[in-house]
């Protein structure tokens, strides 16, 4: 395990022994959920009577709710947009954005197939882009590579309303439209089904779903001109795995930071031991850097 | 002074049968919907006799007799024209309460109706609702009413039995001690024996031959040996009309009309 | 006249006289009752308005910032991006109706086949055992459903046909038209049950098998109570979500291919609100404008149940 | 009089006829088996991921990151919640709506229109539900995101259920029993209370246990309303937050970790079995109480 | 050589009788679950006869008659013991259809009970569940059956209607109309009248006369004025037991039995 900023999880926050009480509403995304859900119960052993209360409602359910000053927390898998922080003015909330982690966007395929050693960005783009290769989406591995079988690709991609969506069209898709062919699902288990199933299947999705059926998929190591980089722990913190390791967040509402010390306490938290959980719900842990950065910010909040 | 003492005679008379009528019944109409089901009725029934109502099916016996403590009102499409006096007074009138009405006049019904709950709170139902909650008062009221209805011995051990445990002889008298527990004045009663068996029956009969001592009982029935056996007054009902009204005894054996006649020694029905 | 048997002090005549008196509560209840139960059945009135207000404000701002001509016209539906989206509800509404007429061919014959046996010539104790049976398959929480269409239901179909996607419309379908047998095999159950038995008794008196009682006769009978079953079948189909989002994929085209991923109404619900559209972006808005079309499309459906089973009422 | 009907076809025909009728007989009966089996299929799928995974320790652990240690309590217990606010808020509204229609309403436009509305409420998609309840419960009312807001919410979704359950059984009831009442001279609200709602609690209770049964199962409008899916407490009151095992279930099925799956199998069985346990009871209760008029 | 004329002439009479008699009730004896409903009941019905069945309420005639077309198994809990033959046949015998028996054997319930479809889908129905679909046949059936049952001149303009536009008098001749349709041997009733009006009646009645020319039939009725206008022969049913059965005329001018007698009287019932 890569070691925590600061004191490790037993030391509990800068209130020491003190005994905090009150809840924190934390709601918003469900790629980031698994990370806040493992620091709440760790911190429930910490501070056994300050109730914290974990939602999924997605990234955009999360602001939501956060904008109209409803929640302490908003777990985001994407930054803030321009709508929400518009939402959030009017409200008059203001936040903190804190990075608490990174996911791997990992590009798999079928166990079965034996002919992709790695894929460019060039090449990915041109097999995820609609029309990029000839006007009815069908791609077949031959038109990327002609040394390759001569079928049809069938595409896997999660849905248009999911974070990993969101980053994969920023990064890879440009703005372009999605490959038509794509099957989507908003479900990553789903995703990881659809690969295991078809030989010639290909798609992308978080890093943890690639860690546990490791068995079932292969993970194809991208070039972005400085060789092929398989996606590990390592390749993804030290940025090495680009353009898809992509940050994590949790927006935090200053006031509740300000009035409520079980809020600041369970930032702090969650800031302090963020890596271990990280790891353990199978994202990477930030650099240590980025973690003492953003512990000052906090304590400049207080 | 002759004149005098006739004239007192016929006022005394007078006086004493309208004191004995409960029921006075002056040109009735009653139309369902459409459908006219009571004309021109003119019935008068009389204090501690037992009157029977008899007729062929659908001739409207039913429906008078339903009409006598208003429940008839529970079908929607049903209009009325004419009066009907329950001891002087209308009881179609407005300011007449047809919970009061119903409170003094008891009913049985063709099919025995029990609630679905003990004989026990088949009884007492009626005096609670009235608000008597005192349980002594309840039990004695419910001893006497199943006494009353002679089936006391056969229930007094399964009080808190369920009431549908009886058989349908038993419930038809359950059902006719809950109706006394309430002390009505008049007990209307439709064909309560044509759902039983010949003893159950002969039971009810003597029954009925027993509360008229104390109640006036109107009896509809389509048994013309039952009306002969139990009666004082009969009417005859044929098509929604009144044919023939007179005692019992007088109808069945020397009938005015050719249609109670014809009906009585059963040429139809 | 109180009885005068017994050793008795009291008339229950007297008495009810002296509690009418005071029974000034009674009155009360009887005047009291019949409005307050008023407004409880107002309430389902109330959440109707409350539905359609939650909507319509929504819907409003949506088709400010989209027309109401491509919404209605537009074959594709594209919300994702603002600036080249394209929000034609035409896609999802396929998908819809595509997963539901799946769910009918499954559900309608077998549960209606049910009905039949269950009420036609089952025993009385088989009927008491099998119908509860039955109706648990209606309770299961249909997220379960979701993945026994996903794990179970379409890797054996595609067995059968090799050229099924992962995600299609035709397993979520068949296991939504399996939820929804229970709900036909009872309600239409129910409707024959109450065909009474003196017509059953007429037609086998004439020599009728079970079987032409069953079609000839109690099944006409029953038309209209069937019908509205249907319908409410209808209903739960197009509102199901779970089942759809689940082994349906999220791909909103426009397409009459069972094979193929498609989206419905709903999933696209539980999609945006779930996950990370911007809250006041224009997909936002979006969702209540398909909640909208949903509304309208079962007040449809339910206008039509109760034309229908007006119309074919027979009486007994 | 000469026959129309040759005794001799209608005999021959009569084989036809009898095998139709058992071959068809046969068919139906699948049909009924065949729900049966997929009903079977499904259980056993489930109860063999679960197995290992079902013990005390799964009824007495809050959710976790480590699948061995996630439990069902907070779920359970906030499921158990939910139905203290649902069943008695759903069986009013319900029972009065039903008794309202049924005993009061004269037959005409209004109550046509009511009549029309429940049926078009009963298929109104549940996350809709959600969307009004988040507005009107969770917003307006400033319930937040309590059991109270929750239930009412729920109550509202599964109301259709019960007023055309609770409609059938009040038909049910003979008017003999009415008119007996009446007779009496009781009044229409003391026959109502004392003679027909006692008559229909079976019907009523059979329909009111299938509402809630869909009650404990629907995630959708809850996290619309977004209720929560981690919680290390239980809720002490119907203004606490709490959270249900439906979303339990729904989240550990979207967990990487292969064995959340057995824990989402293992929560799904317990979710099953206090759905059945709910169907028992309202089974008993019919069957105890059931009469025969 | 005298001997043997007798002989001759008895198994003459016998066969004679043996050839008349449509169904033959041995030693029947029938429980609805633990209660004994029919005891030891030996009957036998003749051809072109009406044969009457009297008692009171609960006495078995329904559950008698509903055995002779089978109909009573449709209670689950109802065991049999004994033997009934029509025309020779056991129809208990597991080789005999019910369909087949139900087929020959009409039947017309107390309550009219047509079905929910036109009138002429109504008479229609049995023939065509026997595969007669030629409509010129079927029109020509339905007529016959309808004037059959003498309501063909008030239907015939109207015969695609619902039959539950009908009365029910209208409606009860219907039911005998889609009996007679299928052209069976026996039609049996079942208190046909009891829920008509005297009108009514007296055409089901005068029907009946008309129907045994070419029909055996048997008929049950609480009327007993009814059975003596119409019958036969009448059976007196009394618990589940036959207590008497001779020649109409013979039973109700001079009865065999004491409690025969005390029934036709109207001492009970
Ligand atoms: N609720 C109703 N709506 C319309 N018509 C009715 C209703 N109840 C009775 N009738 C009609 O009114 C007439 C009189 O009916 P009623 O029940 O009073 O007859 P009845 O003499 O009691 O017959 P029965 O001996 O069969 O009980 C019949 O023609 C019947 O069809
Ligand atoms: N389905 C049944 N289950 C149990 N007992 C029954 C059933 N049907 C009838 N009985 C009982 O069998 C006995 C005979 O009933 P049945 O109907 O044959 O009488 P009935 O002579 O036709 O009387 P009614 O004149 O009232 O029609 C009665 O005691 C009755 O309670
Ligand atoms: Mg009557
Ligand atoms: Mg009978
Ligand atoms: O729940 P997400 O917003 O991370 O997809």
């Amino acid at each position: 395990f890569t070691t925590a900023c600061g004191g490790g999880a037993e030391q509990g926050g800068e209130n020491g022994g003190e005994q905090l009480s009150g809840n924190v509403v934390v709601d918003g995304s469900s790629t980031v959920y698994p990370i806040v859900e493992a620091a709440a119960e760790a911190y429930a052993g910490e501070q056994p009577d300050v109730k914290v209360s974990v939602g999924l409602s997605g990234t955009g359910g999360g602001f939501e709710k956060f904008t109209k000053g409803e929640t302490d927390f908003s777990n985001a898998s994407r930054p803030i947009k321009e709508e929400e922080k518009k939402a959030a003015e009017q409200n008059g909330i203001q936040f903190e954005e804190l990075q608490v982690a990174f996911d791997g966007l990992s590009v798999l395929v079928n166990k079965d197939n034996d002919w992709v050693d790695y894929l460019t960005v060039d090449e990915l783009k041109k097999i995820f882009t609609s029309g990029a290769v000839n006007g009815n989406d069908k791609v077949k591995w031959s038109d990327i590579r002609p040394e390759w079988p001569n079928e049809e690709i069938k595409l896997f991609s999660p849905g248009h309303d999911s974070g990993t969506f969101d980053y994969f069209d920023e990064v890879i898709l440009d703005g372009q439209p999605l490959n038509k062919t794509a099957q989507l699902s908003e479900d990553d288990n789903v995703l990881v089904q659809g690969i295991a199933g078809d030989k010639n299947a290909l798609g992308y999705f978080g890093f943890a779903y690639y860690i546990e059926n490791k068995d079932k998929l292969k993970a194809v190591p991208i070039d972005n001109g400085n060789g092929p980089v398989e996606p590990t722990h390592e390749t993804i913190q030290s940025g090495e795995y680009a353009p898809l390791s992509r940050p994590l967040f949790t927006y935090v509402s200053v006031k509740a930071l300000k009035e409520k010390p079980q809020v600041y306490d369970f930032a702090k938290f969650l800031l302090e031991n963020g890596a271990e959980f990280a790891e353990e719900v199978g994202y990477v842990a930030l650099p240590q850097e980025k973690c003492d950065e953003q512990l000052k910010k906090l304590e400049g909040l207080k | 002074m002759e004149l005098t003492v006739v004239k007192e005679r016929n006022k005394q008379a007078e006086e004493r049968s309208e004191k004995n009528v409960v029921y006075r019944t002056k040109n009735l109409n009653l139309w369902y919907g459409e459908h006219h089901a009571l004309k021109n009725i003119d019935l008068d029934i009389y204090e501690n006799e037992v009157t029977a109502i008899i007729g062929p099916s659908g001739c409207g016996k039913s429906t008078y007799i339903k009409t006598l403590n208003r429940m008839i009102e529970l079908v929607p499409s049903v209009r009325t024209s004419g009066e009907i006096t329950y001891r002087g007074r209308n009881i179609f009138d407005k300011s007449y309460r047809v919970e009061e009405l119903r409170t003094q006049v008891g009913m049985v019904f063709q099919k025995p109706n029990p609630f679905p709950k003990s004989i026990y709170d088949n009884v007492a139902y009626g005096p609670r609702i009235h608000g008597i909650r005192d349980k002594k008062i309840l039990d004695e009221i419910v001893e006497r009413s199943l006494r009353g209805a002679a089936i006391w011995d056969e229930v007094k051990d399964r009080l808190h039995t369920n009431a549908y445990g009886l058989s349908g002889g038993q419930q038809q008298r359950l059902c006719i001690a809950r109706c006394l527990a309430i002390e009505p004045d008049v007990i209307l009663m439709d064909e309560p024996t044509s759902a039983l068996d010949p003893i159950s029956t002969l039971k009810v009969e003597e029954l009925v031959q027993e509360l008229k001592k104390n109640y006036s009982i109107i009896i509809v029935t389509h048994n013309m040996q039952q009306a002969a056996r139990i009666s004082d007054k009969t009417a005859f009902f044929l098509n929604g009309e009144v044919i023939e009204y007179s005692d019992t005894d007088k109808l069945f054996s020397n009938p005015d009309d050719k249609r109670t006649e014809d009906y009585i020694t059963g040429r139809f029905g | 006249m109180a009885m005068t048997d017994g050793n008795r002090s009291y008339s229950v005549r007297e008495m009810i006289k002296e509690n009418k008196k005071k029974q000034s509560g009674q009155q009360f209840m009887e005047w009291f009752m019949p409005k307050l139960l008023l407004l409880t059945a107002t309430i389902s009135v109330l959440t109707t308005i409350g539905i359609l207000f939650t909507l319509l404000f929504e819907t409003f701002i949506f088709f400010e910032r989209v027309s109401i001509v491509e919404f209605l016209t537009s074959k594709e539906w594209l919300p994702w991006d603002e600036k080249t989206g394209s929000f034609g509800i035409a896609p999802l509404v396929t998908g819809t109706l595509l997963t539901t007429a799946i769910a009918m061919v499954v559900a309608i014959p077998i549960g209606l086949a049910s009905a039949i046996y269950l009420s036609e010539y089952a025993s009385e104790k088989a009927r008491k055992v099998l119908k509860p049976i039955l109706e648990v398959l209606a309770g299961i929480p249909t997220i379960v459903y979701g993945f026994f269409a996903l794990t179970f239901v379409t890797p054996l179909l595609q067995k059968i046909i090799p050229d099924l996607g992962i995600f299609n419309a035709l397993s979520p379908g068949i296991v939504m038209g399996i939820m929804i047998i229970p709900m036909v095999a009872s309600l239409s159950e129910d409707a024959m049950s109450s065909v009474p038995n003196s017509i059953r008794e007429g037609a086998l008196g004439l020599g009728s098998t079970k079987l032409e009682v069953a079609l000839k006769v109690v099944l006409p009978a029953a038309t209209s109570g069937i019908a509205a079953s249907f319908m409410l079948a209808i209903s739960r189909a197009v509102g199901e979500t779970m089942i759809v989002a689940v082994a349906g994929g999220s791909s909103p085209v426009f397409t009459f291919d069972v094979t193929k991923s498609i989206q419905t109404l709903t999933a696209y619900i539980v999609q945006v609100t779930t996950g990370d559209a911007g809250y006041g972006t224009t997909v936002y808005y979006s969702i209540y404008a398909v909640g909208m079309t949903l509304f309208v499309f079962t007040l449809a459906m339910n206008l039509l149940a109760q034309y229908i089973s007006r119309r074919f009422r027979e009486e007994y | 009089m000469e026959k129309l009907i040759d005794k001799q076809r209608v005999v021959q025909h009569m084989n036809g006829r009898l095998l139709r009728n058992n071959v068809l007989k046969f068919l139906f009966f699948l049909a009924t088996l065949f729900g049966l089996i997929v009903l079977v299929v499904l259980l056993y799928r489930i109860l063999t991921q679960a197995l290992g995974w079902l013990n005390m320790d799964f009824l007495n652990n809050f959710p976790s990151r480590r699948p061995e240690k996630a439990g069902i309590k907070a779920g359970l217990v906030g499921s158990l919640w939910l139905m203290v606010i649902v069943a008695p808020v759903s069986l009013i509204l319900g029972v009065g709506t039903a008794i309202y229609l049924e005993e009061y309403a004269k037959k005409n436009r209004f109550t046509d229109f009511i009549q029309t509305n429940i049926s078009n409420l009963a298929g109104v998609p549940s996350i809709v539900f959600g969307l009004l309840g988040l507005t009107l419960f969770v917003r307006e009312l400033n319930l937040g995101r309590s059991i109270l807001a929750a239930g009412l919410t729920m109550s509202l979704l599964v109301l259709p259920v019960i007023v055309v359950a609770a409609q059938e059984a009040l038909r049910a009831v003979p008017n003999q029993l009415r008119e007996a009442s009446y007779g009496m001279g009781a009044t229409k609200w003391q026959t109502i209370y004392r003679i027909v709602l006692p008559a229909a609690i079976p019907g009523i209770l059979t329909g009111s246990i299938l509402a809630l049964s869909r009650a404990i199962g629907e995630t959708a409008p809850l996290v619309v309303l977004g209720i929560p899916t981690f919680l290390a407490y239980l809720p002490h009151g119907i203004l606490d937050t709490f959270t249900v095992m439906p979303m339990q279930i729904y989240n550990w099925t979207s967990r990487p970790q292969a064995d959340f799956q057995h824990v989402a199998a293992a929560g799904i069985v317990v979710l099953l079995v206090v759905l059945i346990l709910m169907n028992s009871i309202a089974i008993f209760i019919r069957n105890k109480f059931q009469k025969r008029y």
